[in-house]
């Protein structure tokens, strides 16, 4: 039996999963569910959960506990944990997937067209740090946690490749 | 002056040329591609009759540079150039360049094309045709004093806009005379370095406008007819997101003042081929915006409801036939709707989202139409406007085509890219917009954070299951031999045997 | 007694399931999926809101078994159970037992049904609702001194039908009355082996008849409405293969005296729901034939040119709801086809093909849309009808429907198994199908050896060239170092690395 | 430089084919062909042939030799032989790919409801031989060369899987 906590849009999920013939045992929040698996190509799966079905589509999204399901449509970023390991993280008053969150990095090749944010300033969960303009259009990134900048790697006018490194939090 | 067309360039990559390909098809006219590097292998190569490369993947090494458009159409034969929209479309030069050359440019003159694209002209021809026109004035170089006098006289707030602009770029609200000055002087900054041409005007601004506009078509032999509306007033920084035809406010008598409208500056501009004059409307009232010289992004749902083929028609008018119905023969049936699918992530502000399209599968069924630029295993690339396709849906009723729309949305598969279809789903499960109560601020005034990402609880349940069994699986099929753990192996190898030869459901 | 419907058990599989399910998620209604043990990945089940698995692969042992689909229909609480077209559709037992279960079959009457299921019992209901019929008789049970008399009343050729036929079985075509007795027998016999019951009658036989047929909608408020013709002559082997709508011979007065007579036997057979009213058409005169009560496999082209959503409307009927337009409010535009597309080999008689669909990509586009039951990497299983999509395609004319749905046809892709796409191609170029001369003896008069290969030269010197290359590249790369061909092998390494590098048409 | 005979729909093609940079030369039945190939995924090639562009996709139809090319909505069944072969074969009198045509195999699990052929009959190319029914579908099988029936193991009635050997032909 494996034990995992997942935490989606802030909501917090305990979830245990068992493998019994042909089907998965699972519990949620301490409620049963039953669930079978069919693999279909490349990394897709289709679910019957309680006899619903869902075609489902798993990718990391950065760290090892991020992951981007997407099903009915939408894309559910989540974190995903080993159940012990989050007892440990939540004892140490960390939040879900927290230490992930602090290097920005260009999404995309572009232009740096403003950096609004300077070494020492205190940011805000969604507050613009950057702007670079691609594909002829001016794209905004944001703080994804609350944080400090403690670099600032990105200079205005600088033509960036996807991946480089533009601002740090702490 | 009637000539067949028997073979098109068409200058444009993506859903657009795609789209004008189909058109070429249904008509047995040849149809030939363009491609910069990085299309090699793009759906329009794949479904043209011809294929040239034309550069490297920058458009302005590509698909903006009309020698080599001209030379792939010299070479292969085409008698005709369809330019889409965006590229050189709306490019006078380019137009004219065609007329020298003796290639049919598919789209109005050269002169109209530059009359129409400077909006202080147009907004003169405008006046000059009786269209109603937002109160404002041109209020010339630098003189600043006249310039408050004008913004006094129509009342803030007004809008500073630049003659050359589009896409809101040199476009300023200005809320009292205070920041009169200021934000005057940075638009004509952003209008002379976007545009080169720091000419800017000033108009009434509209609160809470909608945006409607009219697709006319207009033949070489004098008829101007218009096609009915589109409404597109849900935008994001002034692009249009979801379009629709009918407007939920038309009415006929409407309909028939402003076509009357949008035929008058036709007729004023000697208009030829299709367009579309836009509107904004506020409390009953209309005024000119604009006049787009092209084919539309949107125009598919002006051809759902009206049973038109607008690239049909536009070979047709440039081939010098006249159009082959009057204005009361143009009906309209049921209602349709466009979303724009982009290759996006609505959670990270809409920051365009490129790779390869691991997988891609489009809805089908009942009144769905899928104009698609790719097809699975393409990549997307970085250079070009990131739109990946257009999902047309019709419906008997406005509360058909909704949840036809969002009956598509759930069936589309993207994945490999982030993209808009989640964002989609939001709006059309909107109760404002359900209710047809829009305006070009719908999206700021509905979701003032940005916030499109409005799971249900059931949605982000069933997903936490789906990555904890994912995260299981993955790691069992990992560690094959986990220390200590050797009946749960031995039960994962027997499931995996005994999955081929019995059934998913077992025996419950 | 208007009951809202909450939840619909689809007991179907393949593209009508799917259409199904379209329907219930655009009126909100929770769609149930079921599935034979083949079908666990199928994509109906992936479009269900719920699947639940109902036994082994053969039909007999899973769609088939009334007892299977009650108990899921329980378990999940359907109030609803949709059989689609085929397997339980037609059957009058699983219709009584789900009135019995106080579960809503949506269909007619089981009563109806049954009525109307048998040929004989049908056609006097016909002639008793005043409808033409062929002339014909019932011969009873052989006594076949008074059948010879009645077959040299009506005159040879004469068709002799089984009473339970359909799909051809027990149907012959006697000449001369040599061979009339002989036949007659074959006929009983094949009837009592096919359907159990030998009972068989004569009709005149119609040398070049067109298959047209009316589609109906009665609501359980006693209004009887039509929706218009399908013509459905292309045949081959009694099964249609291509339909549309309207007929090239429909004119507004033929269509009005059609759809009363169809209306006619409707409310005859106390119907209620969607159904089919077929007809045999020869030179200006039609004659009933039989109704269908159930969907029919083309509606869509229905749906197209009257923009009604007939499952949608079965579903309000069964709901109880009156009809929300009466006949004068249906009109019809336009032009629409329906191509069935199905998995069997042209070149080889029609052998059904079974196997991974390796490649899977739907036309898409202007008019186009496409009810498909599989989706790319599905199996083709050998247990079921094998049609894997319905093409239908609308046009503002019926030349234009002809060209759209000539390139819908090139744009699709299926490989791993062999398709009818390529035979379709065939009859859209046909002249006497463009011309719109049609009868059911169509495709036995253009193709008398079955052979559908027109392959242009030109098609084929290009198919040559790409197997040439394909050689030509397997090869080279199975044999990486071939003996005393060093400079081929280093040039193809050198293309490996260059190709990654540099563009495609190189610098030509 | 390789050369192959390719006959489609009873005619012949010369081929030569030469790979020059990031191109193929060829030539057919004499005449010069510029060809770019582009490898798409899972066995797929999108041609320009003298820059007509087409999406390709070939398989094995049963022998060696034996292709079906499916471009333009169209399966295109051929044979390809290396020219040198092609032209031994022809030599010797036989028609391309005749060799691999005298097997006759259930191409589907189902039921033989009839065999119309018996051991010594002449058949003619296309005449019925067996009929199978499956998925509730009667399927003629028949003769793809002209030939003289050596063996017939089908029985009338009898069940038979994919891919059993019903009727040899010589």
């Amino acid at each position: 039996m494996a034990r995992y906590t997942v935490t989606v849009d802030g909501r917090e999920y305990d979830i245990t999963v068992e493998y019994r013939s042909e089907h998965y045992r699972m519990t949620v929040n301490g409620r049963e569910v039953e669930v079978y698996r069919e693999d279909l190509q490349r990394g897709r799966s289709l679910l019957l959960i309680d006899n619903t079905s869902h075609e489902v589509d798993i990718r990391y999204n950065g760290g090892d506990n991020e992951r981007i399901v997407f099903m009915q449509g939408t894309d559910v970023p989540l974190q995903i944990e080993e159940y012990n390991l989050a007892q440990l993280r939540k004892t140490a008053g960390m939040a879900a997937g927290g230490a992930k969150e602090t290097m920005i990095a260009a999404p995309m090749p572009g232009l740096v067209v403003d950096v609004r944010v300077a070494v020492g300033d205190n940011v805000k969960k969604n507050q613009p740090l950057a702007v670079i303009e691609a594909m002829k259009m001016e794209n905004i990134l944001k703080a994804r946690t609350d944080g400090t900048v403690k670099a600032v790697h990105a200079t205005k006018g600088q033509s960036v490749d996807k991946g480089d490194k533009l601002i740090e939090l702490e | 002056m009637a000539k067949k067309i028997r073979k098109i360039l068409v200058a444009n990559r993506g859903e657009i040329a795609v789209r004008i390909i189909r058109a070429c098809r249904d008509l047995e006219i040849t149809a030939v591609a363009v491609y910069s590097d990085c299309d090699k292998s793009a759906y329009h190569v794949r479904l043209a009759d011809e294929a040239y490369h034309i550069g490297p993947s920058p458009s302005s090494e590509s698909y903006l540079v009309h020698d080599k458009l001209i030379e792939v159409a010299r070479k292969c034969g085409a008698d005709a150039i369809h330019p889409g929209y965006g590229f050189v479309s709306e490019n006078p030069e380019f137009a004219h360049r065609c007329q020298a050359e003796k290639i049919i440019f598919i789209g109005p003159k050269a002169e109209t094309i530059s009359r129409l694209g400077d909006k202080l002209v147009a907004r003169e021809m405008a006046i000059n045709a009786g269209l109603p026109v937002v109160p404002g004035a041109d209020i010339g170089e630098n003189d600043f004093n006249i310039a408050l006098e004008r913004a006094r006289e129509i009342g803030f707030p007004v809008l500073v806009k630049a003659a050359a602009g589009g896409g809101g770029k040199g476009m300023r609200v200005v809320r009292d005379e205070e920041s009169f000055e200021e934000s005057l002087q940075t638009a004509a900054n952003e209008a002379r370095s976007a545009f080169g041409d720091s000419r800017v005007f000033i108009e009434k601004y509209l609160d809470r406008p909608r945006h409607i506009e009219i697709q006319i078509l207009c033949d070489t032999h004098g008829n101007f007819l218009h096609l009915g509306e589109r409404e597109c007033s849900i935008q994001r920084r002034h692009q249009k997101v979801v379009e629709e035809a009918p407007s939920p406010v038309m009415t006929p008598e409407l309909r028939a003042r402003m076509g009357e409208a949008a035929v008058n500056i036709a007729r004023e501009s000697d208009y030829v081929g299709a367009g579309t004059v836009e509107f904004m409307y506020q409390d009953g009232a209309f005024y000119f915006l604009e006049v787009n010289t092209r084919l539309q992004v949107e125009h598919p749902v002006t051809e759902m409801v009206t049973g038109i083929d607008l690239v049909q028609e536009q070979i047709a008018i440039a081939e010098g036939d006249p159009l082959s119905f009057t204005q009361d023969e143009i009906t309209f049936r049921g209602h349709a709707i466009e979303c724009r699918i982009y290759a996006e992530d609505p959670d990270e502000g809409f920051i365009p989202s490129t790779g390869e399209l691991k997988h891609y599968r489009i809805p089908a069924g009942p009144g769905v139409r899928v104009d698609s630029g790719v097809i699975i295993y393409n990549e997307i690339p970085v250079y070009y406007d990131p739109m990946i396709a257009k999902l047309v849906v019709w419906g008997k009723t406005r509360e058909q085509a909704i949840e036809r729309t969002r009956r598509a949305l759930e069936e589309y598969r993207v994945s490999g890219v982030r993209s808009t279809i989640g964002f989609h789903r939001v709006i059309m499960d909107n109760e404002k917009f359900r209710a047809g109560d829009l305006s070009t601020r719908f999206l700021e005034e509905e979701y003032p954070d940005n916030d499109y990402h409005q799971m249900s609880e059931a949605l982000g349940e069933k997903a936490a299951i789906a990555a904890a069994i994912d995260k299981f699986v993955t790691e069992r099929k990992i560690a094959l031999d986990p220390v200590g753990n050797g009946r749960q192996k031995s039960n994962w190898l027997t499931w995996h045997r005994r999955a081929n030869l019995r059934s998913f459901g077992g025996s419950h």
